[in-house]
């Protein structure tokens, strides 16, 4: 997991933060998921040293809010099986029509394992092979091929649902997702979500490519989702453009390569370790994690919620300031940061120079309010 | 002295509540303890309300624990015709009907197509297992053995594919191309059995209609009665463009799997060292 | 959002306790509304799970679906959801009537949140091309009540219209909470700052309404906890028993996967009414009554279409639909947004904040001004003095909510500054015109008078005649001509069900 | 280039897009970037049809276009008779009334007979009446299409046959204030602009894009290019040597508000940058300082010269852009305080109220000498889609003859920075191109070179 060059000072701080615990291994999703937030220096400082956000979150008492039904991973595993089953016929069928995949093209190799060995490594070795041509099987379809990607100081595994590789020499990346496409629309987050993560395999693959002194230009950004169609599991192949998704992304990468300049105000000494005893039971005093963590700044916003396995421990620290009720919200607050010096603005307070225009507007809004509801504020 | 039903009842509802709890506070290990516990409770349950209704409760087809996604076992309604013969015998009647190796799933689609009953498919995985002890413990003992397909490259058992130990070895090894060419044989193979069925159940039919959806020119047009003939042309035509470059790479391997492997590595896959558990039953 | 909104809001998070933003009630409330709540497996695309209905708070049917993913079983259920809102639906229409009257009352149907009108629309999308003989036939009410449930979404989308009601959306119109709207989406969350059980803070109540085992999620998607560790288990105890021809244990699952069901879906049902409730303790808005009545326009017509015969909505809006439905949620939307302001001087506040609207004391009134021209027309003048700050130039036209027949004119404008005597409030001088009768002396009262207190806006509830639109059959060119006429097809009918 | 090769090359597009006109089967597409020379091409085609006898409808989005087009015509092509389609309560504006080969009716019979026709999509759906009963005309020429709705194409495309879409798709897109998703992804989108409809619904339809603007100058036609055009770019039909700014006065010292001038009259940009501060959109501060660049531009004597020759900048040649209403209000009373305080700003030409002060919305398609742009971006604490979108940032860069002065708090870099990019994906719906994000981003740098730290 670690990377292969001995780990610079950035890195070596890295790993203190992170403490005993192994780095969480980063995928498609997690990567993606940096992109959620990028102006949170915590999130980004505790993803870049893979820190687990979920242990950290539940040992201080906040638990992440997000748990999946066995049922959707039911559904998840089903459809995918049932797409892939009997060499991808379905999917065959599919690109046929969809990509106008020459009916010559029907290679399917499966590198879920190496003859029986599920090490990464060595799967990641046949993949590369098997993708820069070095061995000469008709290969069509990669089912599950292990890639690599850098990020932060080392590299994560990325496992895509399948890579067709077009007659015309491009690679396509495809995505197997369970969320329906009914009359040909989508519920638009989650696609958005599968579009950053196939940008991720396309990312990752065009570097192995490029490694191997290929033109990565051969990987397409036009990626092909496929999900069940309607109500039925049977699939539809709709192609999707991720040139903008990778724009984001490698802005990401970058800004993860820039974070010594997050741990720079951060104690040397700062560490998220959980001090487990022998079964991984955390030791260590959740005030002195609490503590730890709030040495290093959140930027929280209510979409966190959705996004950050740590959102509820945040949204704790930001109780009483603006953003925490919406970032609409404390625009509409003239950028104050908290709620009371709002209401004491409104109240009349004499406003600071910065606090001249939103004073009057909130002054104003108190009395219109008292005028017409007899409210008092508190 | 066994807890009153309604007792046991409410024990078992507040331990549901407390795994949920344990789970959203994020304590995996505690979850863990207080399921087991929830499944003690639930069986003395059972027991205790078998105790009360006199009416004997016939053991369940399987017992498949609370880890086990649901969707994966078969979703039958009851009083479905179950089939007199072992399991692998049922198995071999759908591979033979094949006469190619194949996936749990379509073995089982096939038997319940073509012989009236169906069986879990959980099932059908640990039979291989048992197939390779039996066969370890006395070679050749059996007329036949379920056994795997082997992945060209690395003659390994190729993952989640059966086959039967009689069939010639280049039928066993399975190349890039071999998925697709053996998907258009089964096809084939199919539209013979309905053919020679008087009236083919709707289960035979759209078991072809299923494959005909995914073979170019299979449908002809009206999805509901595909045409066995027009279906085996389909696939005909097709074979015809991969056949010589697979059966190429499968004689290849074929050869070296009978110079390389011993007799039960040639039927059930040669392995490297594991290093896990997933690689599979230990070779020892 | 607005300064008087975001105020609210803080406010709120502050006090400990939601507030007030409307001073009265702007959506209707039926004496009777038909409450559902659904459940729904995760992951597939519809798969109902169970629903609670019924317009009898102490008695609501329980639908459960034990096999959420056997076609016939879904059908079967929603044959029995039809039973309920059908039935709903057919105590409304009245056919003695004449076609043109609207019928006396339209059925309201009331869902906890967004996700839940979703969760119909989909159920309309997958029942309503059923058809009812041949292979793959369904139940006759399966595809009547998909069109129906078509309806109802698709109503949902008129913002005006109060036919389909999300609560959490009617809730988080009239009160202001101290969270943030994304945390308002859960029910239980919403009502615990609106209405939080004695001796607890409204941001207690709403912390603890995230508890998803204390206090299970409105839905219609179950918390993954309970699908994990008490529904599953559930489904799997059914299907061994059904493998085992067990009828007594089968029995027996299906009793707990009922009470597992009701326990989810009881509580939000009790949090319904109390919604309903709260809603029904506000006064209705003046207009209120009016937009339900076009709601009960529309109810009538989408009886008789149905009567009558006509096809199930289309998949996708035409060029020519989509072109239509635009228009009319746009000026609906337009005229909801000025019947608001006219009806609730709270709304007509975040008007006054933005300077499109002022309100004040009329400080000289020539109610007998007469313009001199051809022949002379009665054009009365008034002076408004305002504390508010008006953004309003010379010329500009404007309306007060009490007399929205007359149009009123922007003459002159004197900032406090220009006036004598240190009064801090801006002068408006208005020139009055229409709204008077036919003579050249007002009647009283339709000129406002030295000292009553006026509002005037910009907002105008006089709208332009709705936009025409070519027939289908006319689509031009440039919209990719006339689109093929609906015919259904088997492709409708089998579809199956995940 | 120079003027005149600039000339030649506009000049081929033209004649080319004339003799597809002849022979297009449905229909012509012409992209048009900032004064790219839209009108005189909609002049041009609308006399060419003429001439061959076809009767022409030429439809606006706006009265005010639609008065813009007339005066060119009527000026451009004294006999051909122009009739001028109105609604009742249209009172014909001077530069309309002065032309006798122009005539206004409120109904169209009166006007059949006129070769060339012209009034607003508006006006023009009202003659809806059945395809086949009704007028009728063989050619449309359509104007502004890209900021059409599709749906108000639809209300008047069975009035003609052939159709001339021309238009800026760089601009601000069509918007609504309702929820419209439910359409996405359908070939006709009633949210689309007409072109994107035509387009997709009629592939074949030919388009072409004109190549040169004349009216950004040398310093500003390859940042706007580049920025917002990435895909069919466009040159500056002048080259640097060709315009410059100069001053009738010398400033009493150099204020912060004289070296963002300064700066902008030498090199065609400047970046006026207050300090780093969270605000309303009606930052005091940032709107007083776009009313007090106006004003300097005013008191200083602003003299532009040009291929056109010299003239003075006058208040009506100077404008502020903005992205609300309320700003554009706040920046008309900062206007006002100022004509109040110095008595030299109410001259007829000097009059700072007449500066044009409004919303990108409202300043499409037209040109100033001077342009001041509160940009969408300062002060803000997050970003969203309505301040990121590319058209309204490329309105504002790029209205200007000669310079643009932009106005901003600092830190709008570190804004887009932090900016959390998860839209929505929907299926069906082409990836719009320039990116808001990226062009604001390639923007910004570029601004970089021309900042002048002000509020100080």
């Amino acid at each position: 997991m670690n990377s292969d060059q001995p780990p610079g000072p950035v890195e070596a701080r890295l790993d203190r933060l992170r403490g005993r615990a192994l780095p969480v291994n980063h995928n498609a999703r997690t990567i993606s998921a940096l992109a959620a937030n990028p102006g949170c220096p915590r999130r980004a400082l505790m993803d870049a040293a893979g820190v687990d956000k979920q242990k950290i979150a539940a040992h201080i008492g906040y638990p992440a809010p997000f748990g999946q039904s066995r049922f959707a991973i039911g559904r998840g595993n089903a459809f995918e099986a049932r797409v892939k089953e009997n060499g991808a016929a379905q999917l065959l069928a599919l690109l046929r029509e969809h990509l106008d995949l020459d009916v010559t093209e029907v290679g399917y190799t499966d590198f879920n394992d190496v003859a029986g060995n599920p090490s990464r490594e060595l799967r990641h070795v046949r993949t590369r092979q098997a993708l820069t041509g070095q061995d000469f099987a008709p290969r069509t379809l990669f089912d599950h091929p292990l890639l690599r990607l850098r990020v932060g100081g080392r590299h994560a595994y990325l496992e895509p649902d399948l890579i067709a590789l077009r007659l015309d020499g491009s690679f396509h990346v495809i995505e197997i997702k369970s969320f329906p496409v009914i009359d040909g629309q989508a519920d638009a987050g989650k696609v958005a979500a599968a579009a950053i993560q196939s940008a991720v395999y396309v990312r990752a693959l065009r570097d192995l490519i490029a490694e191997a002194g290929g033109d990565p230009g051969r990987v397409s950004h036009e990626t092909i989702l496929i999900a069940p169609r309607d109500f039925a599991s049977q699939p539809v192949a709709v192609s999707v453009d991720v040139r903008k998704q990778l724009g984001v992304l490698d802005r990401q990468l970058v800004r993860m390569t820039k974070i010594a300049d997050l741990l720079e105000p951060c104690p040397a000494t700062l560490t998220f370790d959980l001090d487990p005893d022998r079964d991984g039971t955390p030791r260590r005093p959740r005030e002195e994690l609490a503590a730890a963590l709030a040495l290093v700044p959140a930027s929280y916003a209510p979409e966190c919620l959705t996004t950050c396995e740590l959102c509820f421990a945040c949204r704790a620290e930001a109780a009483g300031s603006t953003g925490a009720l919406g970032k609409s919200v404390r625009e509409d607050l003239g950028g104050i940061e908290y709620t009371a010096q709002a209401l004491a603005l409104a109240r009349g307070q004499l406003p600071s120079a910065e606090q001249a225009e939103i004073a009057v507007l909130l002054l104003r809004a108190a009395q219109l309010r008292e005028q017409l509801l007899g409210e008092v504020f508190p | 002295m066994a807890e009153t039903i309604e007792a046991l009842e409410r024990r078992i509802d507040e331990l549901r509540v407390a795994v949920r709890e344990a789970v959203l506070s994020g304590d995996p290990a505690l979850a863990k303890t207080r399921r087991a516990e929830l499944k003690r409770a639930e069986q003395a349950w059972e027991d205790a309300l078998a105790v009360a209704t006199v009416s004997a409760v016939p053991a369940p087809a399987e017992t498949v624990s609370g880890q086990a996604v649901p969707e994966a076992s078969p979703v039958a309604g009851p009083g479905e015709p179950g089939s007199l013969l072992p399991l692998r015998e049922q198995v071999y009647e759908a591979l033979s009907l094949l006469q190619v190796p194949a996936a749990p799933k379509l073995i089982a689609t096939v038997h319940e197509a073509f012989f009236g009953s169906t069986f879990p498919t959980t099932r059908v995985t640990s039979l291989k297992r048992d197939e390779e002890r039996s066969f370890r413990t006395a070679p050749f003992a059996r007329p036949y053995y379920i056994c795997a397909a082997l992945s060209a490259d690395y003659l390994s058992p190729s993952r989640g594919l059966l086959a039967v130990s009689t069939w010639p070895m280049e039928r066993r090894v399975i190349g890039s191309l071999s998925p697709r060419v053996d998907f258009l044989t089964a096809a084939i193979r199919v539209a013979d059995a309905i053919e020679r069925i008087p009236t083919p159940p709707v289960t035979a039919r759209r078991l072809l209609q299923r494959f005909a959806a995914s073979i170019p020119g299979a449908s002809g047009g009206a999805r509901d009665q595909v045409k066995p003939d027009v279906v085996r042309q389909a696939a005909d035509a097709e074979l015809s463009v991969h056949a010589d470059a697979d059966s190429r790479m499968r004689r290849e391997a074929a050869d070296r799997a009978r110079r390389q492997l011993a007799n039960a590595e040639q039927l059930f896959g040669a392995k490297l060292q594991p290093v896990s558990d997933e690689a599979g039953p230990n070779a020892g | 959002m607005t300064v008087l909104a975001a105020l609210a809001r803080a406010a709120a998070a502050a006090t400990g306790r939601a507030l007030p933003t409307k001073t009265v009630r702007h959506v209707h409330l039926s004496r009777r509304p038909l409450v559902l709540v659904a459940a729904q497996l995760a992951g597939e695309a519809c798969a109902p799970l169970a629903v609670l209905a019924g317009d009898d708070r102490e008695k609501p049917h329980l639908l459960v679906v034990y096999e959420p993913r056997d076609r016939t079983q879904r059908f079967a259920f929603a044959a029995d959801l039809a039973g309920i809102i059908l039935s709903a639906i057919d105590r409304h229409v009245e056919d003695d009537g004449d076609p043109e009257t609207p019928y006396p009352d339209a059925p309201q149907l009331l869902v906890p949140n967004l996700p839940h009108v979703t969760f119909l629309r989909l159920l309309g999308r997958s029942t309503r091309f059923r058809k009812t003989e041949g292979q793959h036939a369904v139940p006759p009410a399966v595809p009547l009540l998909g069109r129906w449930l078509t309806y109802y979404a698709e109503r949902a989308e008129v913002t005006p219209s109060a036919m389909l009601v999300p609560m959490t959306a009617a809730l988080a119109d009239h009160w202001a909470t101290g969270q943030s709207a994304t945390e308002d989406a859960n029910l239980a969350a919403l009502l615990g700052w609106i209405d939080p059980p004695d001796g607890m803070s409204g941001p207690a109540a709403a912390r603890a309404a995230e508890d998803p085992v204390r206090c299970p999620p409105a839905g219609p998607v179950t918390d993954p906890t309970f699908d994990n560790e008490v529904l599953a288990p559930v489904l799997q105890a059914m299907r061994e028993a059904a493998l085992a021809g067990d009828d007594a244990r089968l029995a027996r699952a299906r009793a707990s996967m009922d009470q597992a069901l009701r326990s989810q879906l009881e509580s939000t049902w009790a949090l319904m009414w109390r919604a309903v409730d709260l809603l029904g303790g506000l006064p209705a808005a003046a207009h209120v009554e009016q937009r339900w009545l076009a709601d009960r326009r529309s109810f009538t017509n989408q009886v008789a279409w149905i009567r009558d015969g006509g096809a199930p909505q289309a998949r996708r809006d035409s060029a020519v639909a989509a072109a239509r439905r635009l228009a009319r949620l746009e000026r609906e939307q337009q005229r909801l947004a000025v019947e608001r302001a006219y009806d609730d001087p709270l709304v007509m506040a975040e008007y006054r904040m933005t300077g499109e609207a002022f309100a004040g004391e009329v400080t000289e009134a020539e109610p007998a001004r007469l313009e001199q021209g051809r022949r002379p027309v009665l054009r009365p003048w008034i002076t408004v003095a305002t504390a508010d700050e008006v953004l309003f130039t010379r010329g500009a036209v404007l309306k007060s909510p009490v007399r929205p027949a007359q149009q009123a004119t922007v003459v002159d404008i004197v900032s406090p500054g220009a006036t004598a005597g240190g009064d801090a409030r801006t002068r408006i001088v208005l020139e009055l015109k229409g709204g008077m009768g036919r003579s050249l002396t007002p009647p009283p009262g339709t000129v406002p008078a030295v000292g009553e207190q006026v509002t005037y806006t910009s907002l105008r509830d006089d709208f332009q005649p709705a936009p025409k639109f070519p027939d289908i059959d006319d689509t031009p060119w440039t919209h990719g001509g006339p689109p093929p006429e609906y015919v259904p097809d088997d492709e409708d009918a089998r579809e199956d069900w995940s | 280039m120079s003027t005149k090769d600039a000339a030649v090359s506009a000049r081929a597009v033209t004649d080319a897009i004339l003799a597809d006109l002849a022979k297009a089967e449905r229909g012509v597409v012409v992209d048009s970037p900032p004064g790219a020379g839209k009108s005189t091409l909609v002049v041009a085609a609308a006399a060419s049809l003429a001439e061959r006898g076809e009767r022409v409808m030429v439809v606006g989005q706006t009265n005010e276009q639609v008065d813009d087009l007339i005066d060119r015509m009527a000026s451009d092509h004294g006999v051909l008779r122009i009739g001028r389609l109105s609604g009742q309560d249209y009172i014909p504006a001077p530069r309309i009334a002065r032309h006798a080969n122009v005539t206004a009716r409120t109904a169209i019979a009166d006007l059949i007979d006129h070769p060339l026709v012209i009034a607003t999509a508006a006006k023009w759906a009202m003659l809806n009446g059945l395809a086949d009963s009704g007028p009728r005309w063989p050619w449309a020429i359509v104007d502004e299409a890209y900021q059409m709705r599709s749906d108000s194409l639809l209300r008047i495309a069975h009035l003609f046959d052939k159709a001339l879409f021309v238009g800026d798709p760089g601009q601000l897109d069509p918007f609504s204030t309702v929820e419209t998703e439910r359409w996405l992804g359908l070939n006709w989108d009633p949210m689309s602009s007409a072109v994107a409809v035509l387009l997709t619904n009629n592939p074949d339809v030919q388009v072409h894009a004109l190549p040169v603007s004349w009216r950004l100058p040398a310093t500003a036609a390859p940042v706007v290019s580049a920025a917002f055009y990435p895909f069919n770019g466009f040159t500056a039909a002048t080259e640097r040597g060709d315009r410059a700014m100069r001053w009738n006065t010398q400033p009493f010292g150099m204020t912060s508000f004289d070296l963002a001038l300064q700066t902008a009259a030498d090199s065609g940009w400047a970046l006026y940058e207050l300090p780093h501060r969270h605000t309303l959109r009606t930052d005091v501060e940032a709107v007083d300082a776009c009313a007090e660049l106006a004003a300097r531009v005013l008191l200083r004597g602003a003299v532009a010269v040009s291929e056109q020759g010299r003239r003075d900048v006058t208040a009506g040649r100077i404008a502020i852009g903005v992205a609300h209403r309320d700003q554009a209000a706040a920046v008309r009373r900062a206007l006002a305080a100022r004509a109040a305080a110095y008595p030299v700003l109410s001259g007829p030409d000097r009059d700072v109220t007449k500066v044009v002060a409004d919303t990108a919305n409202r300043l499409q398609g037209r040109e100033f000498d001077v342009t001041i742009m509160l940009h969408p971006l300062s002060g803000r604490r997050d970003a969203t889609a309505f301040h990121l979108e590319a058209g309204r940032l490329c309105v504002l860069a790029s209205r200007h003859r000669h310079a643009c002065v932009v106005v901003a708090r600092a830190g709008i870099p570190e804004l887009l920075d932090a900016h959390p990019s998860a839209e929505p994906v929907h299926l069906g719906v082409p990836v719009k191109f320039p990116d808001g994000w990226e062009a604001h981003q390639s923007f910004m740098a570029h601004l970089a070179d021309f900042r002048v730290p002000g509020g100080v």
